[in-house]
């Protein structure tokens, strides 16, 4: 088959649908069975800033949105402005020239159209420009037209036929003009292939439903960008597992009724973003101290404060580690992609359940919102830990909950069944009541520490790829996997390919893995998308030896190119 | 088999002062359960931090005692997962009001079916006298020496004016009217508030059991809690007579009523099935 | 003079008045020029538990409240039972013979008393028997009656003059009743001496009054232990100074009020305990992000969650340092004894103003409530740092309030003065304008890290002493200075005394020091009253070497001789 | 000099998409501004985050744009320290009585000296229409795809319940009225509350100008705002009419009175003397 790696992106005002046009095109190429990747930028304001969305087609795996595009829509000037100078040599620029004066360029192919124009005049419907831009697209690259009026119908259908209607329309006429008036070129045909059934996923809905898959069946949260649409999967799906989910009057609320939840027998989980994982602080050691295991979910943004709401970074892990007073274990764990989320939330649910800790799992935007073409898990495979429940013989026989035991743990009480116990957040002693005695505070803190060993000792706490034998080694954490990645693969076929470390379990470090990864490395870079090198600062802390720190104050993802200079500084 | 007020109790001996108001609640508490004769193993009894919120402890039933401020979110999380469960929220003035006032207001609007008992005795005791929400203007204490200037919360008239569907006040010194009320609290269908006038021996030497003794009164014999703003003025009354009794209750859908709708309405749907449905 | 150096340890049951007649006593010694030192332990409940005080007086400098009493004042079994294995060979056990029966042991002096029948029939009020226990000691050990008047008169003169008469009565009855019963031993005299006037005073009296003298003139509390009193005073205290004090409902509002109010012009501050600083955590970022100078206490306890209120612990680091979400410089600072805690308040409003960042000042509880005699501050020394003001003329000429320059800082406008600008958690441009451009989010974040700089300059961010050659040191912090100025006065008297330095500056670490008393060094010592060594993971990150951790999980200060132990150990 | 509405006028042009109701209480913040003459650098507008919370950004006077829920105690901190700025807070209904509703009672029981303007749409604008605290039982929205279970909160009911000394309603399309109630609120002394019905025209589509323009009627002239049981009971009137203005105000000491009187009374003190005074 031929090979196809299309980079698309568009680019206008914010509020304009850009992103739900993006959205279509990217199911369409993904149920005509392509790998999808895609990225989106837009500000803080709900109008009136500027919107990006980028979708990234291809028939092999692909591990990026791509550095550089093949096709750029502008809606507006500013996206011209933006983005004109990503356009690879002989790239498409298709554009409304009622808004766009685009440079006289030979090196690119100028497909001029009147979207706006199309959409008040053929559509009567100015809204629908959007999808009168698809319709053009669909024509020029052959996008399959039965596959997007599939998804239309899909996200159009409950809006009121009406609506539905003028969008099917808006999307015929976008083809139609494309077809009476734009010469097409062959080399940016996508068309449609038939191949396996695909999952085609943003990394919030695989968090969503790697949960439910879990087991997770109460969930609190309160709407904070990017991880709202996390609870808004959950509040539609939810009932339909048999589980509750509900918005609460603020994050504090969310993670205590998440908690009140466990304690009460239902794995649990809450999701925010770095201003409300602050918030959760003080409860985070109450989780930890009281030994109910609870899964809370952050979709990292730009920080401090309010920071940068839209825009990714990966800033909070000091926050993730180390947050909350008093001496607090508790476990910290990051996907690397957008398919890594639906299998590291299941892992998080089972980690919590194992060490009866506060899971902390750390996303972040550039995952949160990104379509990705996944396989169909082998759900044969998938192991889902449940909790240690206190047998009613435990119960006669004289239960402790909090018994001090060689590997920390004792079983829970559930209440409706035997086995009554106090949680709580003072210390106290095996029968949960209060001391105050420094012998005990000192056992009771060694033996909730002692749990963590549980964490450590699965073998996928960590990914390793490329050249074990390389001095030069990578280690990285969360969604930078894509741009390492193609970093590598560009010095794999030049045969100076590095040795690669994915750390998922971020607290506690993995400590086998990473002593085995360094034992014949002389240099190791850290990428990471945050400004004080927190991950290289854990390293330095745990492993006593001095990383390349490769940093990015946050705002956009690493691109490829720029990990590939950094290691070829280093070699 | 019948249960009785001693099936409740805890192995911990209660911490409190001699003579603190918490003991009556504790008492009435247990009665309450003996008389609806509920399986300890089926009680939840949550509460937040404070001398009131040690409460939990020194009972034989599921309990978690938890932060200053929190015990109403976590009392709903248990609610709403394991509905089953008895759930009794119970805390201090400071608790309730101060840290914990931001998720007054919500609990009260969902209707969860829950009971909120909140031990009032108008000051922080368990950090030793401090002024608190529901302390009158003027009164001095340690971290009030000038005198306090907020206008006090009343726990009722504020938890009717927020959409609570129960409203009782009972006082610790009356354990027996106190039981009854515990009792219509917790059979109540919905979020079920009772305050309990409940002194604080050793740090509030202005508002003690000789003053509320005094002023204590049942509500009215024809009084009838249906009309909220009656209800409202009822329980503003403080000068020379304070009311007990029931001040407001309210039939409405509970949140799990709307749940159990919801259930009925969707399509099921395995995990595995949702899974395979993305694409 | 002779040399005076003695030991009193009161216990019995919390809520028998133990505190009030240990402090009575304390500072009756004080005045009488002795050095002092406290330690005191109760429980959480108000009632019920055990309750303990220990006094040291000495005419000598003190650095701990001593490991073996000299005195022991038991008023129940459960008093005895704990504490007599702490009394010295040779020591004196005071006790009522109805409600303790002390064993039968020759190498101690016995002195019983009836001290709640004395209360009971000679004073009618159960209530003054901790005073008359004062009474007695007074006489046993000649602590001059005329100093304990006037304590007592300063402490109960306000609560009318019934009280304050019954007590005065209280200590008669119990001066008389020594007199007349128990034959005096010389050896455990105390008296008076008449010397310089000295400050008798908290670690929480020290921290309000350095804030008053610092130019704080707003505070905002909630109350929680062991910080309460800093409130309590400044309640009092600051309209008595022009300033303002107001308890709020929650800590998150004590800081946010903190944060408007310096927004606003004025010095402001918050002191809170573990549980108050992790609920502060956003807001923490939020001042880092918009730049307004804060301080913030905390005091200290057992965590994590609600943890051990009453008991001490130095487990609060990781969050000072690391806690709340985004990349957020913060400065950190923590004084090492009472008398520090108040230069080191005076210093975090210097470093907040110089920085105009938040500043976390840790203390802990066992600097909280203990007494200490400290000399008078030379006042025309202490400098006090104010705020950058923007002047008109600055303001004339286009004043931007974020705009990037080479030490990070710019002045600020106060309202009600020229200057209007608009602090904000959002990421921002010079001007303060929101902005989402992954660019400016570098430079700014670079520029909020550049003004950390400011902090380090300073001579007296660490404090050193012991013999600079030795190849053994010890990196501590906090209010384990005492434990282990105990135990090198001890191996200098023996010639083998090791290097030590207090890092008195947390975040950022002073790196020219640090590195300057680690270079001579084999085996450097880091003990701390916390369970996961969190300064030496701080010093491994940034020092990239292996320190020897010495870590008690909290819930009691360290003793010398543990520090002692440990130093010989490693010799 | 007499300043105008342009005054007070940012650099910044406001982000609200075209039509939302915030452009009104804008329009009309800066009206009351000059129709009181107040210097710009003399005033601090604060809000926490949301749509209407960026408010202060489009205006030339100081401002504090903070955290979500925070507006209300960085407000009263601002207030406390410098008395002699006007203190404008501003936000959502979510921001106000969502993540900020522990602090709303207090702030009114102190009555601190400041305006507070909740620009009420009914829906979360900023996050893209979730479900608020004010919105209808029954409201569907994203993130209450089976529509809304809980009570809303009717925010001039909630303000005057807790205490609040001035309580009006406006309607961001009648900018004259809305205009004459923020010069009441700020020249109120004490804790001044404007609820501003402020449509969102992007994800509100039930609560919409057109809704609201039949149903907004001026309180009847002959009403009088001294009664707190007779102001909750129109501000709950919410079927065909919903009333604007003043519902309710009283002149009471406000927070800056009591300190004042406090100051008079105490024996002053040089920083150094305190310190000289521990012994
Ligand atoms: C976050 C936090 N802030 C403050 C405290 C300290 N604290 C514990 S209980 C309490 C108030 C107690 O008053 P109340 O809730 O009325 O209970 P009471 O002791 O009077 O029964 C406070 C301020 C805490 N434990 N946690
Ligand atoms: C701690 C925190 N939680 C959540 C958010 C996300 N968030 C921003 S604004 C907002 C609600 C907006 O609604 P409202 O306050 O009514 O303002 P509007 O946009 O409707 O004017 C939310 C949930 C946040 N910024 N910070
Ligand atoms: S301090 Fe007051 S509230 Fe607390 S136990 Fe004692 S009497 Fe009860
Ligand atoms: S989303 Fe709604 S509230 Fe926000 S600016 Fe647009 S119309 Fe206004
Ligand atoms: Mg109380
Ligand atoms: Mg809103």
């Amino acid at each position: 088959m031929e090979k196809v790696d299309l980079v698309v992106r568009i680019g206008g005002e914010s509020g304009e649908g850009i992103i739900v046009a993006g959205e279509i095109l990217t199911l369409a190429c993904a149920r005509a069975s392509f790998e999808v990747y895609t990225y989106r930028a837009y500000p803080a304001e709900v109008r009136g800033g500027h919107s990006m969305f980028q979708m990234r087609a291809a028939n092999a795996p692909i591990f990026s949105a791509g550095d550089l595009v093949d096709i750029l829509v502008a809606l507006n000037q500013e996206a011209y402005d933006r983005h004109y100078s990503t356009l690879k040599k002989g790239g498409v620029l298709v554009y409304d020239p009622e808004s766009v004066k685009p440079h006289d360029r030979e090196d690119l192919i100028l497909y001029p159209c009147p979207l706006k124009d199309l959409a008040l005049n053929q559509v009567q419907a100015i809204q629908t420009k959007n999808i009168v831009t698809v319709g053009v697209l669909a024509e020029l690259f052959s996008i399959p037209q039965d596959k997007l009026e599939e998804v239309i119908q899909e996200r159009f259908g409950s809006k009121g036929s009406q609506i539905l209607e003028k969008d099917l329309l808006a999307l015929k006429v976008g083809m139609e003009y494309a077809r009476q008036n734009i010469p097409k070129r062959e080399n940016l045909k996508l068309g449609g292939t038939e191949g396996e059934t695909r999952i085609v996923i943003s990394g919030n809905a695989a968090i969503a439903l790697g949960a439910v898959y879990a087991g997770c069946r109460f969930f609190a949260g309160y709407p904070i960008t990017p991880a709202t649409d996390i609870l808004e999967i959950l509040m539609k799906e939810m009932p339909r597992v048999g589980g509750v989910s509900i918005q609460v009057e603020d994050e504090i609320s969310a993670l205590a009724m998440a908690i009140g939840a466990s304690f009460a027998g239902k794995k649990a989980m809450t999701a925010t973003s770095g201003p409300g994982l602050s918030l959760m602080s003080e409860l985070i050691g109450f989780a930890s101290m009281a030994e109910i295991p609870v899964v809370i979910v952050d979709v990292q943004r730009g920080g401090p404060a309010t920071g940068l709401p839209t825009k990714t970074e990966q800033s909070d892990l000091f926050h993730a580690v180390f947050g909350s007073h008093g001496d607090c274990p508790r476990v910290v764990i990051a996907p690397t992609n957008v398919e890594d989320c639906f299998y590291q939330t299941i892992k998080g649910f089972n980690l919590a359940e194992r060490t009866q800790l506060p899971v902390i799992i750390l996303s972040d935007q550039s995952l949160s919102h990104r379509y990705e073409t996944i396989s169909v898990p082998d759900f044969d495979s998938i192991k889902v830990e449940d909790r240690l429940i206190v047998s009613p013989e435990e119960v006669a026989q004289g239960y402790q909950r909090y018994r001090i035991t060689e590997n920390g743990l004792m079983p829970m009480g559930i209440p409706g069944k035997p086995g009554a116990y106090i949680a709580r957040g003072l210390e106290h002693d095996g029968e949960g009541t209060p001391s105050y005695d420094p012998g005990i505070h000192q056992v009771m803190t060694e033996k909730r520490f002692r749990k963590l060993n549980l964490a450590q000792n699965d073998n996928d706490v960590t990914l390793r790829w490329g050249n074990q034998e390389s001095e030069v080694g990578i280690i990285s954490w969360g969604s930078t996997e894509g741009a390492v990645r193609e970093a590598t693969n560009q010095l794999k076929a030049r045969g100076e390919e590095p040795d690669v470390l994915y750390i998922k379990l971020l607290s506690p470090l993995p400590r086998k893995q990473i002593e085995d990864f360094l034992k014949n490395k002389k240099k190791v870079i850290v990428p990471e998308v945050n400004y004080s090198g927190q991950l290289s600062h854990l390293l330095r802390a745990y492993f006593l030896f001095d990383p390349i720190p490769l940093n990015l104050a946050g705002g956009r993802p690493f691109a490829g190119y720029e990990i590939l200079k950094k290691i070829e500084e280093v070699l | 088999m019948v249960r009785t007020a001693l099936d409740y109790k805890g192995k911990l001996k209660p911490t409190w002062c001699p003579g603190c108001g918490d003991f009556g609640v504790l008492t009435a508490l247990f009665n309450a359960f003996a008389r609806l004769d509920l399986d300890p193993n089926n009680i939840a009894i949550v509460s937040g931090i404070g001398c009131s919120s040690r409460l939990p402890g020194f009972a034989s039933t599921y309990g978690v005692h938890s932060l200053h401020g929190r015990a109403l979110p976590i009392g709903q999380g248990v609610k709403l997962a394991n509905p089953e469960v008895e759930v009794v929220v119970v805390g201090g003035d400071g608790d309730a009001f101060a840290i914990g006032g931001g998720h007054f207001p919500h609990a009260a609007r969902r209707n969860i079916d829950l009971t909120y008992i909140v031990m009032n005795n108008r000051i922080y005791g368990l950090t030793k006298g401090q002024v608190a929400p529901t302390s009158d203007v003027n009164f001095r204490t340690v971290s009030s020496p000038y005198g306090n200037f907020e206008e006090p919360i009343n726990p009722v008239a504020f938890a009717i004016s927020v959409g609570a569907t129960f409203a009782a006040r009972g006082f610790s010194g009356k354990v027996d009217q106190l039981t009854d009320l515990i009792v219509a609290a917790i059979t109540h269908r919905g979020f079920a508030f009772l305050e309990v006038i409940s002194p604080c021996v050793t740090f509030n030497k202005v508002h003690t059991y000789k003053y509320f003794q005094e002023k204590v009164t049942p509500l009215p014999a024809e009084y009838q809690p249906d009309d909220r703003t009656k209800a409202i003025e009822m329980a503003q009354v403080m000068q020379d007579v304070i009311y007990t009794g029931i001040f407001y209750r309210q039939e409405k859908l509970t949140y799990h009523d709307w749940i159990s709708k919801i259930m009925e309405g969707v399509r099921p749907v395995t995990p595995k099935e949702l899974v395979l449905s993305q694409k």
